[in-house]
């Protein structure tokens, strides 16, 4: 079980969540955070006072899957997510020693 | 000179005044959060553009000594001779009280297009586009119709303005939503607007200061404002039932920003003939008017335009509805400078009406098509494509709305 | 006619119409923001069941040739006869000017009532609602206080509506709140409000409104109407400190929540006697106010209803003391066609203003009662629990107040 | 007594009663979202606190009957003898109508204040400020420059304001800005307006709430008003466009927030010579202002003090400014009851300005300090670190402003 | 040392910190996060147009345990969490290297 | 490759950002979450209506990092973020197994 956490652009979004639905993932969880990194921020003026922002709007997807499936996710998330242009992301694969569904209390392979 | 009439078309304006920031929260509050500002400033900026175009030659070219039923002339250029008296067009309040009054209505009839190239408007393309269009089209067809102009002669009824300017603007709104092309993403994303609350605030503000606009159109707090000013009530509560029941029937739920959009529409639909009917004719001109402004919301996204936010399915085609139900129930019995409509036997008036509507909306189309191409070579009209999806308020004005 | 009059009395109502959007911004912000538009839409939604409500039978049931001292006939039915001349009711402004001010009381009054079934009532449910207890209830009991019912005649002083509007509002949401029961979560969760900033701009709104409300009472550009114009203005100051002052000896803080809920208290109590007190009595009733409803409110927490936004606690126990304060503070040095309360010699006006008082409380609490167990048979009073958690706004109206 | 005029000033003094909501969003939108509460309730708090001192004394000391040039004795305490009839101020209007107008010109002033020491003063530091400033720096200069004090009788021209409310407040706001001290951060964490769409609001409520009380300020609904009200208008049009400009040449964009300051700074600069000045001077005037404000708040980064909100920027420079700008344009051709500038043939005007402005700032400045350092000594005026870090609307109030 | 998070109704919040509380734990970190599974989403209306709107609102409580304690917490979790309805959420289980209290500089054990 | 996640007070981000792009750091992932632990909350008063607050503002900051850094980069967090008083937050570090570079596609090392 593997837990693969990916940091992307906000308007790739719907375009990465229908590819992994595509592609049979079930569920995931998303989270509205901001990146720091390579791509530079803005400027933003307010009365005269000029204030850079270095922090991007981006956009966390985490999602658990068996093992073997971690390529194909993480290449199918590479694929879509992809502009080309400096912040497009990262991606992160951690491990995951136990998975529990709320509802039954299935465990593993069966909680996702 | 009065003194209840001063007093009353000296709130009035400040009530119309009222209705650009009234207008620039209901259109902010419907835009993506990225671009609120921008919404929302674009309705400011008329409020300085037009104003001072006013004073220079603005007000002389609509109100001026007529040129051949074409334009005023420049005699009252800098507002010379524009003075405390009572003057050519009211007599019992200062001249100048009604160019303030005028003014307003310039002022916001810009800012109603701004809500068709929403989201994508290059800044200086909106400031030049307004500048030509205000000069260009507004104050010719504010002459023809009210300065004494080649309409004026011929018999056509518009109160508060429903031909100068909700069929003005919703034409060259779509003009300009053709030409702007549609919003990246339009038809994929959805467009949620971002904050319904100020879209519900704006629109009361614009309830409110629309009790300026069409009673202030009376010129006088006398019997006619009085009418002009119920039927602009309970048209506007109609129109409002009208869309919330019809959305109701169609999509199975009646919507907040249904309400506010039928109040609109009956608010739209009823200026023309606000002081020529009566009460129960309001109600029926407010019903229609919100069930159809709806349905031309819908029609919208068959035909494919990407106007932003409806200024014609709401200005163009409520307007147009206003004009026509101006011709349908108009009668003499509630305003004896009025006319008689179809229902109360005098067909002609419809077809003037129909004539005078069209007409304005060829011009319209016309002459806003050759300000965007100008436009569109000198500046460019759209953002690029990078900027759009980063939202106008930080690549075009280094803001953002919110930092909660 | 006196164009004076009618200016005051066009702007005015004007501004009693904003007090509807303004209340809907008042209570939106205080509910939980899955929430806020179906608050805010049900305050829009009044303005436009009354209105055509009030074309149609609602004025002439009100204020028609009066059946039996209990209501109006329906001479009036479609505003027959009601013209811009001047009427019964105005004699200086046109009867449908009077029309179009009373209108707007009649808008808002149900619109108060709907701050107590906030956060549960099913869309449909409130819909029925509306229509009938502004049938059942407020016509009525605006027939007997203003349109030549029962209780006008024996001598009780409401100047702009305490009664007809405020207690009897407040009596009904009492009943409402008994009725619907308490919101999921009551006494477990918190129900923070969330946005106060909407509902300190509201509260401004209101504020505003109100000077159209109750200078607007006297119908026309007079004494009486600057006595109550600045008896409003510094009752609702007072009240604004006391609450604040209040709040703070008790629980150690003054809040913001506490200033507004204080101005509109204070509102409230000077409605009945805005033009038959002085200016200090004024200051005395809004010092008052503002510390009463304060310690209502603190009450219903033991009682244990739950009347989501302190309808009750506000304009009914607000309302009531300013209906006794009138029989207290009321002088004819003000306003010679009043009365001497108490404090001024006449200890029987106190009397007659507590009749009129529990009368109208008592009718509304049945009635009240009544509509709202047909209502539930009909169509059901609250959503499902699901659909509580989930939020009015998604689940009455598909749409969400916020994407920010 | 005039019917017209009386329905003018009250709806005039409804609308700038509106101002100190409007205010209220205007600085709370510029603040940082934990002090939005906190920042909006002042304003709030003083339409309490001075409408009670206004009733009790502040009326009396203001415009009662003259004391050595300096003060109105304490003849009209309680409002003893202010009537319903037409006063010493105002032929045609309630003498109590004319003291409702002037409170909120009272009302909004200290409220003007609060921009300076946002965000770190605390609660009963800004209160016992707000009583004392009222009382020992408002109501003097009111009485020199309108209650027939020393000012009013040598010929300076001040047509609704610009010396008692701006300079005034603009001088009271330079010396709490050194006074309080830097924000915790101040020129290392950026201080973002947390919402700004609110203060678009509110310049939009300010502005139309300025109507009232520049037009007002003629006291009828007569000429002088209606020269009013157009000036107001193109100047701030003029100002707004003006700010916008001079940003976008110097840091490359126009912003939404530049445009809302340059028109409040339009509003400020026009208030002195709003019934003396013509449009086109107006436009000058709101042109110069526009730019010379925006200078003023670079400038301020500079010389290194604090003012949160730019009330010195705006307010002080923006209203003298305007002071000095109607020694320059005034012409009895508007006005014969006014003066000639020096631009109309009267260079003299131009000194009396300066020297009135000059006054007023130095009774300003050297009061607020021995005020400031009262409070200091009996309250403390500011908040703990801690507690700014956490914000004052939980650390004050107990409140946060949005849970959405 | 391990890490447990879980995605829950956000109405469960208060009710679930309660019963954590109750067994001990005496600090968790809680964000707002949306969610994509097999709970259907729901339909929004304006002027017309219908979106779809596949994600849901939901929390996740992030908390560090020993890892004794983790099945514990993870029943706890269920418990309180569960509605028995679909979207209830999931509990993963993560492992932690190393955990450091900023104020103390403490480890292990006894940053927790 | 370790994942270092940081819960911090919001006011002291600027300072910790700084010292760790000083230090050669020149990424991260920073999301607002509510912590809940040893700092006691603040009370809201609504009304009369009185409403404790457990949750408290805070900040988490995650930076993937080479499992050589992580002792330099806690301890620089440790130092900017400490005010020294209670609610300061927690450092946890968790094992990272890959890291992808969406744009490029590069991974480990190269990738952050
Ligand atoms: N070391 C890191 N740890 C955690 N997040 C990182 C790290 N480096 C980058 N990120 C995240 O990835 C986003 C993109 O990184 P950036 O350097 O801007 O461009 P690119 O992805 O093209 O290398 C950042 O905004 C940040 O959210
Ligand atoms: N594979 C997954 N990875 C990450 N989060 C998931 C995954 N599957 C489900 N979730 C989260 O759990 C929530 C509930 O899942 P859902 O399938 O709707 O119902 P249930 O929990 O009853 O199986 C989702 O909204 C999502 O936040
Ligand atoms: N066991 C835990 N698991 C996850 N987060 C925790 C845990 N304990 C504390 N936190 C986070 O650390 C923050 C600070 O903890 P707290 O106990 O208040 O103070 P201190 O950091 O000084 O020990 C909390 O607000 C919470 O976000």
């Amino acid at each position: 079980m593997k837990k693969i956490e990916a940091i992307i652009k906000p308007f790739k979004l719907d375009e990465v969540k229908d590819a992994l639905n595509d592609m049979g993932i079930k569920g995931m969880t998303i989270s509205e955070v901001k990146g720091y990194g390579r791509q530079k921020g803005h400027k933003e003026i307010y009365r005269g006072a000029e204030y850079i922002v270095d922090f991007i709007p981006k956009v966390k997807i985490e999602i658990i899957v068996e093992a073997a499936m971690v390529e194909a996710v993480v290449n199918r998330i590479r694929e879509t997510a992809n502009t080309g242009k400096i912040g497009d992301g990262k991606i992160f694969v951690l491990p995951v020693e136990e998975v529990i569904r709320v509802r039954t209390g299935e465990t593993g392979k069966e909680a996702i | 000179m009065d003194t209840g009439d001063t007093a009353f078309m000296l709130i009035a304006t400040a009530m119309v005044m009222l209705m650009t920031p009234g207008l620039a929260l209901f259109y902010g509050g419907m835009v993506r959060s990225k671009n609120v500002l921008s919404t929302v400033l674009q309705s400011f900026v008329c409020l300085g553009v037009v104003s001072i175009i006013w004073v220079i030659y603005g007000y002389s070219l609509a109100f001026g000594p007529d040129v051949g039923g074409l334009i005023g002339n420049l005699d009252w250029a800098g507002l010379a001779g524009v003075g405390l008296e009572p003057g050519k067009y009211s007599a019992t309040i200062p001249h100048l009280l009604f160019c303030a009054f005028q003014l307003m209505f310039a002022v916001i009839t810009p800012a109603l297009i701004t809500g068709t190239f929403a989201e994508r408007v290059k800044f200086p393309a909106f400031l030049l586009f307004t500048a030509l269009w205000s000069t260009l089209v507004y104050l010719p067809v504010c002459h023809w119709v009210w300065g004494g102009g080649w309409i004026s002669g011929h018999g056509g009824l518009d109160f508060a303005g429903g031909t100068v300017i909700h069929i003005n603007s919703g034409a060259a709104a779509l003009v300009a939503a053709l030409m702007f092309g549609k919003r990246k993403g339009w038809g994929k994303e959805s467009f949620h607007p971002h904050n319904l609350t100020m879209t519900m605030l704006g629109a009361g503000i614009l309830w409110f200061g629309w009790f300026g606009f069409n009673a202030g159109s009376a010129l006088a707090a006398n019997g006619v404002a009085v009418n002009a000013f119920f039927t602009t009530q309970v048209a506007t509560g109609a129109a409002l039932l009208s869309w919330l029941i019809a959305e109701w029937l169609v999509q199975g739920k009646p919507t907040t920003l249904g309400a506010a959009s039928g109040a609109i529409a009956g608010l739209v639909a009823i200026t023309p003939g606000a002081g020529f009917v009566g009460p129960t004719s309001a109600v029926i001109i407010g019903l229609v008017a919100g069930a159809l402004c709806y349905f031309a919301i819908l029609a919208k996204s068959r035909l494919g335009y990407d106007d932003a936010l409806d200024v014609v399915g709401v200005h163009g085609v409520g307007g147009l509805w206003g004009a026509l139900a101006t011709g349908l129930f108009a009668t003499t019995a509630v305003n004896a400078a009025g006319k008689d409509g179809l229902f109360f036997g005098n067909p002609q008036l419809l077809g003037i009406q129909a004539m005078d509507a069209f007409t304005t909306i060829a011009y319209s189309v016309v002459v806003t098509f050759i300000i965007l191409k100008v436009v569109d070579l000198v500046i460019g009209l759209r953002v690029s494509e990078e900027e759009e999806v980063q939202g106008l308020d930080l690549t075009q004005h280094s803001e953002i709305g919110y930092s909660l």
